[in-house]
């Protein structure tokens, strides 16, 4: 870990101030001006991103920056590593992607202003600097104000249609939110009145095993997955996932729920590294297994297909969290199970471009249907050929179907499990697999099925929306097809502990 | 025992008084209330951190006193955002409270 | 002289204290909404003027004294606008504010 | 000691009140008391500074917006049979509680001796930052970035506030207009106060950068300056989308981004000040943010719009 700020390290500023100059004048210049601004944002934001991957893989080195030259503990630090790099392009591609598609959902008129428009157009670019605040985050206080800018730009976007069951849904996420960044605040707390710091690499290094450190990274833990809808906090998912416009889920299943499991891992595996906890990951995983197994047996049952995709991120993300049984070795000081990392982080990043792709795909089949009830789908495959293969796409890639991103990513976890001899993980892999696959077949056999009667859509849908959608569902695929040596990446600024190379 | 660690137990008990609040009671205003009472119950032993910490002439770290009016002001805004939900969607059903459970 | 200023600061906060118990007592004795009013805000003013004038006569420099002052004169201020404001609520057939 | 155990006990009094009464409307009364006995509490742990945020923000202004809520919602306050949680819950959700507050009490007794501090390091670069106020220091300098972050979660929220109006009053007023009185007590209190707080506002907020006080303080009094005068009718809420409001309202940001930059320019960081321009540059960031954090403080009490736009 270099100890000053390192060269090229204002790019991780402009990630921030570049999308919260975009929110300022979004909101006073107003109007169209909202959507010209995002659509000139995601471009430039995109470009940030990709320097700064270019920068950490070219150094194979953390991108760090002290800001305003106060250097930890009493100042600031930003921190791009490989896993921060990786989000960071993962964000800008679906924000970009989105936000195209969207041009369609929210467009703004010539003279006057709309509400949703305005409020879409500017909370995209606001969840776009919160997401990188996060991913580059060095301080714990400063990540907890960048998950409440999460949370204030994401609550909004689930009641942006203003019905009650939405209004509803967005205020039950409001409350788990906030009880979710109040632990959040109070383990930091602890930590900070145990060590005086709140920067990650300084705690690290500072950090020792206690019921004082316990107590903290359990209450902070908790508090993230409230935020993160494990399972037992997934109840206040699925209404505001399936209740929200199509982009707004899309970004919401997407990238928001990341964040929160992202900190879990800088948590578990860059703040204690040396302290691994071998019960406590089981629990995670216990945890995972069973947001698996309840949200895919849930969506199995649902009739209408947003809230059906909805309840499959429930299930998707306890996948997520079977990275940490598996990477965490019992021993003190035994190098982690990287592959299982590896796994889980890939894990996060194609269900991201899978599943925004199928909340759109879902969002424009209602937008021709009227409705999204799936036993009413007969025939919209004819009607949508390439937005039902979208689908499908992102379907193959939540089932762990080679060749696609959540197929290594499964592939990993299973290799994982076997290798660390924890069978029963792998088990619950493979269910989860065919419960995925049941529910996707549902979808797709419907849709494929000849109509009785002829189906006539409420409105033509743009084949450029419908090649937005196939762009990020064809991304969650080709992640099957990067050769591992890419994926070393992750691996950059991962404490020494992790070496261990990809097995 | 010293005036420090008599707030900070106090705060102890605030944190688990706002935590069972926010748990059993169903109206949403009510478990606003109680997200309030967490929070200055988080912010009472970071206060405490801080008196802790008093050195270089001043009755406190400063640090943690700028955190918690940065927390404070947070909350306001989490505050003023859900009562503004609350107030829509009861002006929308009539009713107080979230349905099955919240 | 000191003897004797701090005999008097003692001698008016001890009073003004009273005031402000017997204003408590008060509220929580009374009957009805307009009564206590009565006694809260009556006893609540003379009890924090007798405070004021206590703590006047301790004061080093006139600046402080002038923000003691203000503040005597923005509590008086608030309360009996608060009370007017209760009153008229709690008044049968009084219109709400 | 004694004196801290009384207060103690008095918060902690309050508390249970606060989650045990059975009327709403009783509740928020005792948090509104509970924030005022924490305000005293700050003062007992030498931090007037959030002692004044506390009384100002955690107390007064969530408090009136809480009370605000409860007499809307009153008529309908009785929840429906079926939604209390069972005893069975009640008790679990207790013993969880009480064990979160026992270990917390617990770790409050573990804290290491000496405690680790910051304050030597924040003291020893006060200089450079020209301030006297340490904790001014760390909002202004060391940790600028989450002062800056902060003045956009506000804006955020108002954001998040706006969206909740129905579609065809975007544009409007905000909260319900309020009818002026000329014989009315809100009227005078109105004339009298306004002038007098607008003046303890701006020296609370000056006062900030040597002594406590600063922009989050003296903005919330000047928020409730204006929010006064918008009760008592004298002036009605601007309609969201008046130009002149929105620049208000991102005034602070905005000017609080561009100095950030122009550190790149000056010092070559990032909120970065040179040394002998601190604390002007300081004090030029802190003027707008103050103004946009009171209007946005209003605006956030004041609703979504409810009124048409003219």
């Amino acid at each position: 870990m270099p100890n000053s700020a390192t060269a090229g390290a204002f790019l991780l500023i402009l990630a921030i101030v570049l999308p919260v100059s975009g929110v300022l004048l979004s909101l006073v210049l107003g109007g169209r001006h909202a959507e010209r601004i995002a659509l000139i944002l995601m471009p430039a934001g995109l470009a940030v991103a990709l320097t700064i991957a270019a920068a950490v893989w070219r150094t194979h080195n953390v991108l760090q920056y002290f800001v305003g030259n106060w250097s930890p503990p009493l100042g600031v630090a930003f921190r791009a590593d490989g896993l921060s790099a990786a989000m960071m392009v993962t964000a800008a591609v679906l924000i970009c992607g989105i936000g195209l598609f969207a041009r369609g959902q929210f467009p703004s008129p010539q003279q006057s202003e709309l509400r949703a428009p305005l409020v879409f157009w500017t909370l995209l670019p606001a969840v776009w600097g919160a997401l990188n605040a996060v991913f580059i985050g060095g301080d714990l206080f400063n990540l907890y104000v960048a998950l409440e800018l999460l949370t204030f730009a994401a609550v909004p976007l689930v009641s942006l249609d203003g019905r009650a069951e939405t209004l509803a849904a967005a205020l039950r996420y409001l409350l788990f939110a906030l009880l979710g960044s109040i632990l959040y605040l109070l383990g930091a707390v602890l930590l900070y009145g145990a060590y005086g710091t709140l920067d990650i690499v300084l705690l690290s290094g500072h950090i020792q095993a206690g019921p004082i450190a316990w107590a903290a990274i359990s209450l902070m833990t908790t508090g993230l997955l409230a935020k993160a809808a494990l399972y037992p906090f997934h109840l206040w998912l699925p209404p505001a996932h399936a209740g929200a416009p199509a982009p707004a889920s899309a970004i919401l299943s997407g990238l928001v729920v990341k964040a929160p499991f992202f900190l879990v891992i800088r948590l578990w595996f860059d703040i204690m590294p040396r302290m691994p906890e071998p019960a406590a990951a089981q629990v995670l995983g216990i945890l995972g297994a069973a947001a698996i197994l309840v949200g895919s047996v849930v969506a199995l049952r649902q009739v209408r297909l947003k809230l059906l995709i909805a309840y499959s991120t429930v299930a998707q993300i306890g996948y997520l969290f079977l990275m940490f049984p598996l990477a965490i070795k019992p021993e003190m000081g035994d190098p982690w199970n990287t592959t299982a990392w590896t796994g889980g982080v890939l894990q996060a990043i194609s269900h991201a471009f899978a599943k925004a792709a199928m909340f759109m795909a879902a969002g424009l089949i209602a937008e021709a249907l009227g409705h999204d009830r799936i036993a009413g789908l007969s025939g919209i495959g004819r009607a949508l050929p390439i937005t039902v293969f979208a689908f499908a796409l992102g379907g193959v890639s939540l089932m762990g179907l080679p060749p696609s991103g959540g197929f290594v990513a499964k592939a990993m976890l299973l290799t994982a499990a076997v290798a660390e001899g924890q069978w029963w993980w792998a088990v619950v892999v493979l269910v989860g697999g065919l419960l995925a696959g049941g529910y996707v077949f549902l979808v797709l056999a419907r849709a494929l099925a000849d109509a009785s009667q002829p189906l006539t859509l409420l409105s033509p849908i743009s084949p450029s929306r419908q090649g937005v959608v196939v762009a990020l569902a064809v991304c969650a695929v080709l992640l099957g097809f990067i050769p591992l040596r890419p994926l070393e990446l992750l691996q950059i600024g991962r404490p020494d502990i992790a070496v261990g190379g990809i097995r | 025992m010293s005036d420090a660690i008599l707030y900070g137990l106090c705060g102890a008990v605030l944190v688990g008084l706002g935590l069972f609040g926010l748990i059993v009671h169903p109206q949403p205003l009510r478990k606003i209330l109680a997200f309030n009472l967490i929070g200055g119950g988080v912010f009472l032993l970071f206060g405490v951190v801080a008196r802790r910490g008093a050195a270089a002439g001043f009755g406190g770290d400063p640090v943690p006193h700028a955190l918690i009016i940065t927390g404070i002001v947070v909350a306001f805004a989490a505050t003023a955002l859900a009562i503004a939900l609350l107030l829509r969607l009861f002006r929308e059903t009539g009713r107080t409270t979230l349905g099955s459970d919240g | 002289m000191s003897l004797a200023l701090d005999a008097l600061t003692i001698l008016a906060v001890s009073t003004g204290a009273f005031f402000f118990l017997a204003g408590t007592v008060g509220l929580l004795r009374f009957p009805d909404a307009l009564s206590r009013l009565h006694t809260l805000t009556k006893a609540d003013n003379l009890g924090l003027g007798l405070i004021v004038l206590g703590l006047l006569l301790q004061v080093e420099g006139p600046f402080a004294a002038l923000k003691l002052i203000a503040v005597w004169l923005l509590t008086l201020l608030a309360g009996a606008t608060v009370a007017q404001l209760i009153a008229r609520t709690a008044r049968p057939g009084g219109r709400p504010v | 000691m004694a004196f801290d155990t009384g207060v103690a006990v008095l918060v902690l009094g309050v508390a249970v009140w606060t989650i045990a009464a059975r009327d709403t409307f009783a509740a928020v009364v005792g948090f509104v008391a509970y924030g005022l006995l924490l305000a005293l509490v700050w003062v007992r742990l030498a931090a007037p500074d959030v002692a004044l945020t506390e009384a100002a923000i955690g107390s007064g202004v969530t408090g009136g917006l809480m009370l605000g809520a409860s007499t809307r919602l009153r008529r309908t306050d009785t929840p429906a049979v079926g939604e209390k949680p069972g005893a069975v819950l009640r008790l679990a959700a207790a013993v969880l509680c009480a064990l979160v507050s026992a270990g917390l009490a617990a770790i409050v007794l573990l804290f290491p001796e000496p405690a680790p501090t910051l304050a030597p390091p924040a003291a020893a670069n006060l200089e450079v930052t020209g301030l006297g106020n340490p904790v001014t220091a760390v909002l202004m300098a060391y940790r600028a970035i989450d002062t800056l972050l902060e003045t956009v979660v506000l804006l955020l929220a108002l954001v998040g506030i706006w969206s909740l109006a129905p579609d065809g009053i975007w544009g409007g007023f905000p909260g319900p207009r309020h009818k002026a009185d000329s014989e009315g007590v809100l009227t005078f209190v109105a004339q009298l106060l306004v002038p007098v707080g607008i003046l303890v506002g701006i020296y609370i907020f000056w006062v900030g950068s040597v002594a406590p006080g600063g922009e989050f303080q003296g903005a919330t009094i000047l928020a409730a300056m204006w929010i006064l005068t918008m009760m008592a009718g004298q002036v009605d809420a601007p309609p969201v989308s008046q130009r002149w409001l929105r620049l208000l309202l991102i005034a602070g940001p905005a000017v609080f981004l561009a100095i950030g930059l122009a550190g790149f320019a000056m010092v070559g960081a990032f909120l970065a000040y040179p040394v002998d321009y601190a604390k002007v540059l300081i004090v030029t960031i802190e003027i707008p943010v103050t103004l946009s954090i009171a209007a946005t403080l209003a605006l956030l009490v004041a609703g979504p719009p409810e009124r048409a736009p003219k």
